[in-house]
């Protein structure tokens, strides 16, 4: 947030900001993450920016100009190899695509640890990552409870064949599977976009006088999907997930139910962290998923304070994490 | 040679006629462009081809060469009777055509364009063997007397060049039949003798010739026989000797044409309204003086590449001086041709179609549009009035359109040209400068606007005009400069106007 | 060439540059989607999607009206999305920083405005082609755009500034209104001025208008500058509309905006087409994309869909054309 | 200007500013501040990078000689891409993939130019449709999956060595060679000069416009299904967005190469330079580690600095 007020009062500093990299003298760490616009990828930055301090290494971010580019992110681990950085965190804008790119880093013998999607081929540190499908299914349940077990739900998607959004509405489907009394509306995409999911919102709600329950597969839909239902002087549960800070003000405001975290912070430590520790020849754990956490009015506090304040769980924390 | 003589051979060759065309009809939606048109063409011999504008000479090109098919008629070779369905039949029979509107590639080179489409194949299938072409392209361009690398690209020639070029090209394809349209119309007289002096040369060879052309001058100077056309209908077939220059424009026009263009010369001119002084610009003219006073059409002459259209596009603000000043008025006058219209300077631009008309919109859009500020001081348009001013010009100015919502591409030149002039009246210029203000524009049309341009003098209006052709200038100016090399060479009054006046100082090699 | 004097049929009016055909068939297209859809699906002909579907329109019509004028000119602007995205968070600052709805409304428009000059500038004063210069605009405002939000989100805004976007007055959304008014302004501004008139003679021979002593680069410039302000405008509503704005909401604007422009029958070649069509335009293109929301259709089909469209509306204006010298 | 007669090598020399100026500089600068930019390695990945690209760029330059443009091919890539992978996971043979994703991109090609030369549709228009429906059909082949599991043959193409080189490079120095012959040695290319520069001289040369601009067309749609291949090798995989956008990242190198939109005024080397220097830009941005978001500013920085460039001196 810091950053953008400095910007509000001079746009200018664009190219002093190219130069104001962070030193350390310990190891290079790479990150890898997808776009430069969800502010999901920024969480899981400022994560690794956070643990890197701590720990004395220097972070390098990659990320594709044009959002999600399967042939940018594979040309960056090109050069990237070329620079040899200490040890790599790796985040796949496609988890399938981009194997031949993770084995160009193996072949480089560089350890890379693979964070958030998991890769579908390619050897790694370690992985750390939230289960998306236990995300959908929590979120889910938890919507489905609330509404007693019936009333109509519709889904909003994200980007169809993404890892990410097979998963969750896999979850989302399993847990209305669980409570026969509900009837599923409709189930379109938005491609994880604002604008997409609070059109799809308004023409589902012509088409369906009674809506109850929203099952959106990011914050952003979820917070669109709001927007829709507002607009149209209606009202419905609505969840999403990720745990963005827009999502935690939304469930303070009561607008929104409820939001999956995916907790992208600690995603961006822990990889961080086992990238190093391996470097250091310290003992790693091998594989985290992140239980879901489903973050409600009731226990919002610990996520609403902001990214820079909050700490990293230490290596202890991490095993209890998800440890398998 | 006697005239006789030349008749009999006439006579002799016509005998075996290398091309005839016999009863050709060619039908368009809505008009006849060639009705009934017989024509026969001889080895050795310049045939003139005499018409206005719309009078058929194009649609007749067209089935000689192949564009056109034509619907009743029929085509002899040598007195065997051919189809000519395609360019390519043409070009088996040894038709060439050199077009008006250059069929040059601009970012190929000579060679290139020269044999485009008849490539001399390389080693390899679809190659082009480099070395054979241009050799090719020399050996024709050394024939025609035209000393240039043939691998020059086209686009860095000027227009005398590419003129140069499309004959070459024509040329090459060993044509036993050439047919040019308006070959003179961009060419310098210098240059007009040489390309004369090459075409006497192919008769000599025994290439048939056909001519188009708007110039009197060249059509007795160089042609062997006349056939004239108008309304899509063959006139007259004639030879020169036994014809007068305004005999034959009576059979085009179809009524009688004054070719004197009768001016009302003002006793006395009036005050100067323009005043040019030591212009210099890096379009290639420097330090050019040169005044106009009210109620004077002052010539601005000298060969093509003078300088001439330079120096008119400096005053209305079209390119940026360097040097000099421009006083209108008796104020200095600087800025974008904006400035200069809205002073009340109006350019009246060589290249109608491409810079003073925006052909697809209607006449009445173009007839407002350099008035919309004067028409509209309020800033808010009004269809209606504008569609009232447009009416008022088309009336005033006779323009020959059904409606002022008819696309003004669809009118012929004249009519054009009358729309490009109107939209200056309706602006309220008081200076108008004519750049070639009757370049491709029939006899008929000639006279019209060369009195429209009288009347504009005679109440009060002040013109400066650029043409090619001396004898214009010699009838309509009151006085004109003569340009060289980017500078004006010199003054002539009216009582010194000449044609040989204007040559000389004209002339490079003074 | 000019030998043949065609008599061709005379366009109906002369002073739109568009003829009554044109417009007939585009909105005889409009209706017949209209028609399918509401046989298809019984919730199309309500009240309510009926205003859904004039809102969801609003937002492409606003980039669309102001790249009208652009492409009237034979110009493009590729960067009107990236314009919009840039616009919203600069103004969505303003308002959390300062509480003001007004100045942060000036703010997006200035800020459209300002990338709208500066595409100016480069088309006029630096001679490049609008195509590449707005393509290279459109990496440059990206950057500028990423690098300021740094992957956040603004949200949350006052609830007066968001009556713009999501509020309704007598009923009607006030999007529509905004729609509406627009319309008549842009349709007023080319057809009903001066500059307007100019603006169509630069898009028909720009070389002609420069000698027919209208200022073509002033008028390019002012041309950009509107694009960019309408695209600024677009930001405000779709800042009040999400309450939000992140730096990607652009990337998908531009080319539903061009394609609204292109089946309205606006040619790319300059001169000739209407804000009126581009409103038609808009209208069929969120037509299209209602319908298969409504009918459930997979939205991997709405590219194609969306093409399809877009062929046969220029295809049917290459039919009905005003005929060419 | 225009009295001098300009042989072609001056010419050439002549136009170098613009583009190849930058490139140079470009390359000098992280030359000297880009630790390991100046090694073969990284040199050998910049071609490899710009391969895909510049064979996209290449047709695209004879496209616009023609005053034209294809819009559609960065998604005809993605879809010929998809066939690839398609295909040879079906019947494991690479070379049954490639013809598959050769013939989808002609027969796109062909569709292009059928729109815009016997249908008359302004190119823009025309091949913005196609672009989606090839979007649209990438969808719905792949209903928005990645195809995984292709056979090795495929990706090996992208890895292997030839001599020393890497294959994907031999392919692109191939396919400028091909382009380079095509253009300005063939009657072809002659044509192609036409087609934009003077088409009513083609006419009267007695050949077909309609023709030659329909394989002009064609020509694009081939060579983004030998792009296809590349793409597919490159990932493993195939994706129904992988090579969205790429066309407009093509046009920006041809334009920046300093061929003209109108009067067929192209030059193919320029168009080769225009890629590199992009590909120089992001690759030693990368290895500089400047912020992403001064990286995405850059490049649009570079298009005008080159456009602005180009301009100076055709005013000069």
């Amino acid at each position: 947030m810091d950053h953008r007020k400095s910007c509000y009062l001079a746009l200018s500093l664009l190219i002093a900001s190219a130069t104001t990299q962070a030193r350390a003298d310990g190891e290079t760490i790479a990150v890898f993450t997808k776009n430069q616009t969800n502010p999901f990828f920024q969480t899981v930055r400022v994560g690794a920016d956070n643990m890197a301090k701590a720990l004395n290494a220097k972070i390098l971010h990659y990320i594709p100009t044009k959002p999600d580019s399967i042939p940018e992110q594979l040309s960056q681990i090109e050069d990237v190899v070329v620079k040899k950085p200490s040890a790599i965190v790796f985040t796949p804008v496609d988890y399938k695509a981009m194997v031949p790119g993770v084995e160009k880093i193996n072949d480089a013998k560089i350890p890379v640890v693979n964070i958030t999607d998991r890769s579908a081929g390619g050897k790694f540190v370690s992985f750390i990552g939230a289960d998306d499908y236990s995300l959908g299914l929590e979120t889910g349940r938890f919507l489905l409870k609330t509404l007693g077990g019936k009333g109509n739900v519709v889904i909003i998607e994200g980007v169809k064949g993404s890892l990410t959004n097979v998963d969750r509405v896999r979850g989302f489907n399993d847990a209305l599977k669980e409570n026969p009394g509900a009837k599923l509306l409709a189930s379109q995409p938005g491609n994880y976009q604002r604008l997409q999911a609070l059109q799809v919102m308004e023409n589902l709600m012509q088409s369906n006088a009674q809506i109850d329950g929203v099952l959106a597969a990011n914050d952003a839909m979820a917070v669109g999907a709001i927007e829709a239902l507002d607009g149209a002087n209606r009202k419905a549960l609505v969840i999403g997930i990720n745990g963005t800070k827009e999502a935690i003000d939304a469930i303070k405001s009561g607008k929104l139910l409820a939001s999956g975290d995916y907790n992208g912070f600690a995603q961006g430590c822990l990889g961080t962290m086992m990238a190093i520790r391996s470097l250091r020849g310290q003992p790693v754990i091998a594989e985290i998923v992140l239980k879901p956490t489903v973050i409600t009015k009731d226990n919002y506090q610990p996520f609403d304070v902001s990214l820079e304040q909050r700490t990293c769980p230490s290596f202890e924390d991490a095993s209890k994490l998800g440890a398998k | 040679m006697s005239a006789e003589t030349s008749a009999a051979t006439l006579d002799a060759a016509s005998h075996v006629p290398l091309l005839e065309l016999r009863g050709i009809s060619k039908e368009f939606p809505g008009v006849k462009a060639l009705d009934d048109v017989s024509f026969a063409i001889h080895p050795g011999e310049v045939h003139m081809l005499l018409g206005e504008n719309g009078a058929g000479k194009s649609s007749l090109m067209k089935v000689l060469c192949g564009a056109y098919r034509a619907d009743a008629g029929a085509i002899y070779y040598k007195g065997n009777q051919v189809t000519i369905g395609s360019t390519a039949d043409a070009q088996t029979l040894g038709i060439a055509v050199i077009f008006q509107e250059f069929s040059l590639v601009p970012f190929l080179d000579i060679a290139q364009n020269m044999f485009l489409g008849r490539e001399p194949k390389g080693r390899l299938p679809g190659t082009i063997d480099r070395r054979k072409i241009l050799a090719d392209a020399r050996h024709v361009l050394e024939g025609i007397g035209f000393d240039i690398d043939p691998s020059v690209i086209v686009d860095t020639l000027g227009v005398a060049q590419q003129q140069m070029v499309e004959i070459a090209k024509a040329i090459s394809q060993n044509a036993r039949i050439l047919v040019m349209d308006e070959p003179t119309a961009a060419l310098s007289d210098r240059e007009a003798e040489l390309l004369f002096a090459l075409i006497g040369r192919l008769k000599a060879e025994g290439v048939a010739i056909v001519y188009i052309s708007h110039r009197m001058a060249e059509v007795f100077a160089i042609g062997d026989r006349i056939t004239v056309l108008r309304d899509g209908r063959r006139i007259d077939q004639i030879r020169p000797a036994d014809v007068t220059p305004e005999q034959l424009v009576r059979m085009m026009v179809g009524r009688n044409v004054d070719m004197t263009y009768p001016r009302h010369f003002a006793e006395q001119p009036g005050e100067l309204v323009l005043q040019v002084k030591g212009l210099s610009a890096t379009t290639g003219i420097s330090d050019i003086n040169i005044e106009v006073r009210r109620g004077e059409i002052v010539g601005l002459c000298g060969l093509v590449g003078s300088g001439r259209t330079e120096v008119a596009r400096a005053i209305f603000g079209a390119d940026p001086i360097s040097e000099g000043e421009i006083i209108f008025d008796g104020k200095p006058i600087a800025g974008e041709p904006d400035v200069a219209a809205r002073r009340g300077i109006a350019l009246i631009p060589e290249s109608r179609k491409s810079e003073g008309l925006a052909l697809l919109r209607s006449v009445g859009d173009n007839l407002v549009v350099a008035a919309l500020k004067k028409l509209f001081p309020s800033g808010l348009f009004d269809p209606r009035s504008a569609q009232r001013t447009a009416d008022g010009l088309i009336r005033q100015l006779r323009i020959a359109t059904p409606a002022a919502r008819q696309t003004v591409g669809l009118l012929s030149g004249g009519n054009q040209q009358k729309v490009v002039i109107g939209k200056w009246l309706a602006a309220g210029a008081r200076l108008f400068i004519f750049d070639e203000p009757t370049r491709g524009i029939d006899v008929g049309a000639k006279s019209e606007i060369f009195a429209l341009i009288d009347r504009l003098v005679a109440e009060g209006a002040a013109a400066l005009m650029i043409s090619s052709e001396q004898i214009e200038i010699c009838h309509v100016c009151d006085r004109a400069y003569v340009m060289r090399e980017g500078r004006v060479a010199g003054h002539l009054a009216r009582s010194e106007l000449t044609e040989e006046n204007i040559v000389r100082l004209g002339m490079h090699d003074e | 060439m000019s030998d043949v004097a065609k008599p061709a049929p005379l366009p109906q009016w002369s002073f739109l540059s568009q003829n009554a055909a044109q417009l007939f068939y585009r909105l005889l297209a409009a209706f017949l989607i209209c028609l399918v859809l509401s046989v298809l699906s019984e919730s199309f002909l309500s009240l309510g999607n009926i205003l859904n579907v004039l809102r969801q329109a609003s937002l492409t019509f606003f980039i669309a009206s102001g790249l009208t004028l652009v492409v009237l000119t034979a110009g493009l602007d590729l960067s009107v999305g990236a314009n919009v995205a840039l616009s919203a968070c600069l103004a969505g600052t303003v308002i959390h920083q300062t509480g003001s709805p007004v100045l942060g409304i000036l703010t997006g428009l200035a800020a459209g405005g300002t990338v709208g000059l500066m595409n100016g500038v480069m088309v006029t004063a630096m001679r490049i082609p609008s195509f590449i210069a707005t393509y290279g605009m459109l990496w440059v405002l990206n950057g500028v755009t990423y690098w300021y939000m740094a992957g956040e989100t603004i949200h949350g805004f006052p609830a007066g500034f968001r009556q713009i976007g999501s509020g309704y007055f007598l009923g009607l959304p006030i999007p529509v209104y905004l729609l509406l008014v627009f319309l008549a302004i842009g349709s007023f501004f080319a057809q009903r001025t001066t500059w307007g008139q100019e603006i169509y003679a630069i898009g028909a021979n720009p070389v002609a208008a420069r000698l027919s002593g209208i200022p073509v680069n002033r008028r390019l410039l002012l041309v950009y500058t509107v694009s960019g302000t309408m695209a600024g405008l677009a930001s405000i509503i779709f800042l009040s509309r999400l309450n939000s704005a992140e730096a990607d909401i652009g990337e998908s604007l531009t080319l539903p905006a061009i394609a609204a422009v292109l089946i309205g029958g606006t040619s790319l070649f300059g001169g000739v087409g209407t804000i009126f069509g581009t409103f038609v335009g808009s209208l069929i293109l969120t037509l299209v994309l209602n319908g298969m929301n409504l009918l459930s259709i997979n939205a991997n089909w709405q590219p194609l869909v969306t093409g399809i469209i877009v062929i046969i509306a220029v295809w049917l204006d290459m039919k009905t054309r005003r005929p060419t010298a | 200007m225009s009295d001098m007669a300009i042989v072609s090598p001056i010419r050439t020399l002549q136009r170098l500013p613009g583009v190849a100026i930058v490139l140079v500089l470009l390359i000098a600068l992280f030359g000297a501040i880009a630790p390991g930019f100046l090694s073969a390695a990284n040199l050998s990945n910049v071609l490899v990078q710009s391969t895909i690209l510049t064979m996209l760029a290449l047709p695209m330059t004879l496209i616009i000689m023609t005053e034209g443009i294809d819009l559609s091919m960065g998604a005809v890539l993605t879809l010929t891409s998809l066939c690839v992978a398609i295909v040879s996971l079906a019947t494991t043979s690479m070379l049954l993939g490639l013809c598959a994703a050769v013939l989808v991109g002609t027969v796109f090609g062909l569709a292009n130019g059928w729109l815009v030369a016997i249908a008359k549709i302004p190119p823009f228009v025309a091949t913005l449709a196609t672009l989606g429906m090839a979007h649209g059909l990438s969808l719905i082949v792949s209903d928005g999956q990645s195809v995984v599991g292709i056979p090795h043959s495929v990706r090996d193409i992208y890895s292997a060595h030839l001599l020393g080189i890497p294959v994907p490079i031999l392919m692109g120095v191939a396919s400028y060679g091909v382009f380079h012959g095509l253009l300005y040695h063939t009657r072809f290319g002659t044509y192609v000069f036409a087609l934009g520069g003077n088409r009513e001289a083609l006419r009267y040369a007695g050949l077909s416009p309609t023709r030659l601009l329909i394989t002009v067309y064609a020509i694009g749609g081939l060579m983004a299904g030998v792009a296809g291949l590349l793409m597919t090798a490159r990932m493993n995989s195939g994706h129904p967005t992988a090579g969205l956008g790429l066309e407009f990242d093509a046009i920006a190198a041809v334009a920046v190469g300093g061929t003209s939109f109108e009067r067929g005024n192209g030059w193919l080397l320029g168009t080769l330079l225009g890629v590199l220097a992009v590909g120089v830009l992001r690759n030693g941005l990368n290895l500089i580690s400047l912020p992403s978001s001064v990286q995405v500013a850059s490049v649009g920085v570079l298009v005008i600095a080159a456009m602005f460039l180009d301009g100076l001196r055709s005013r000069a």
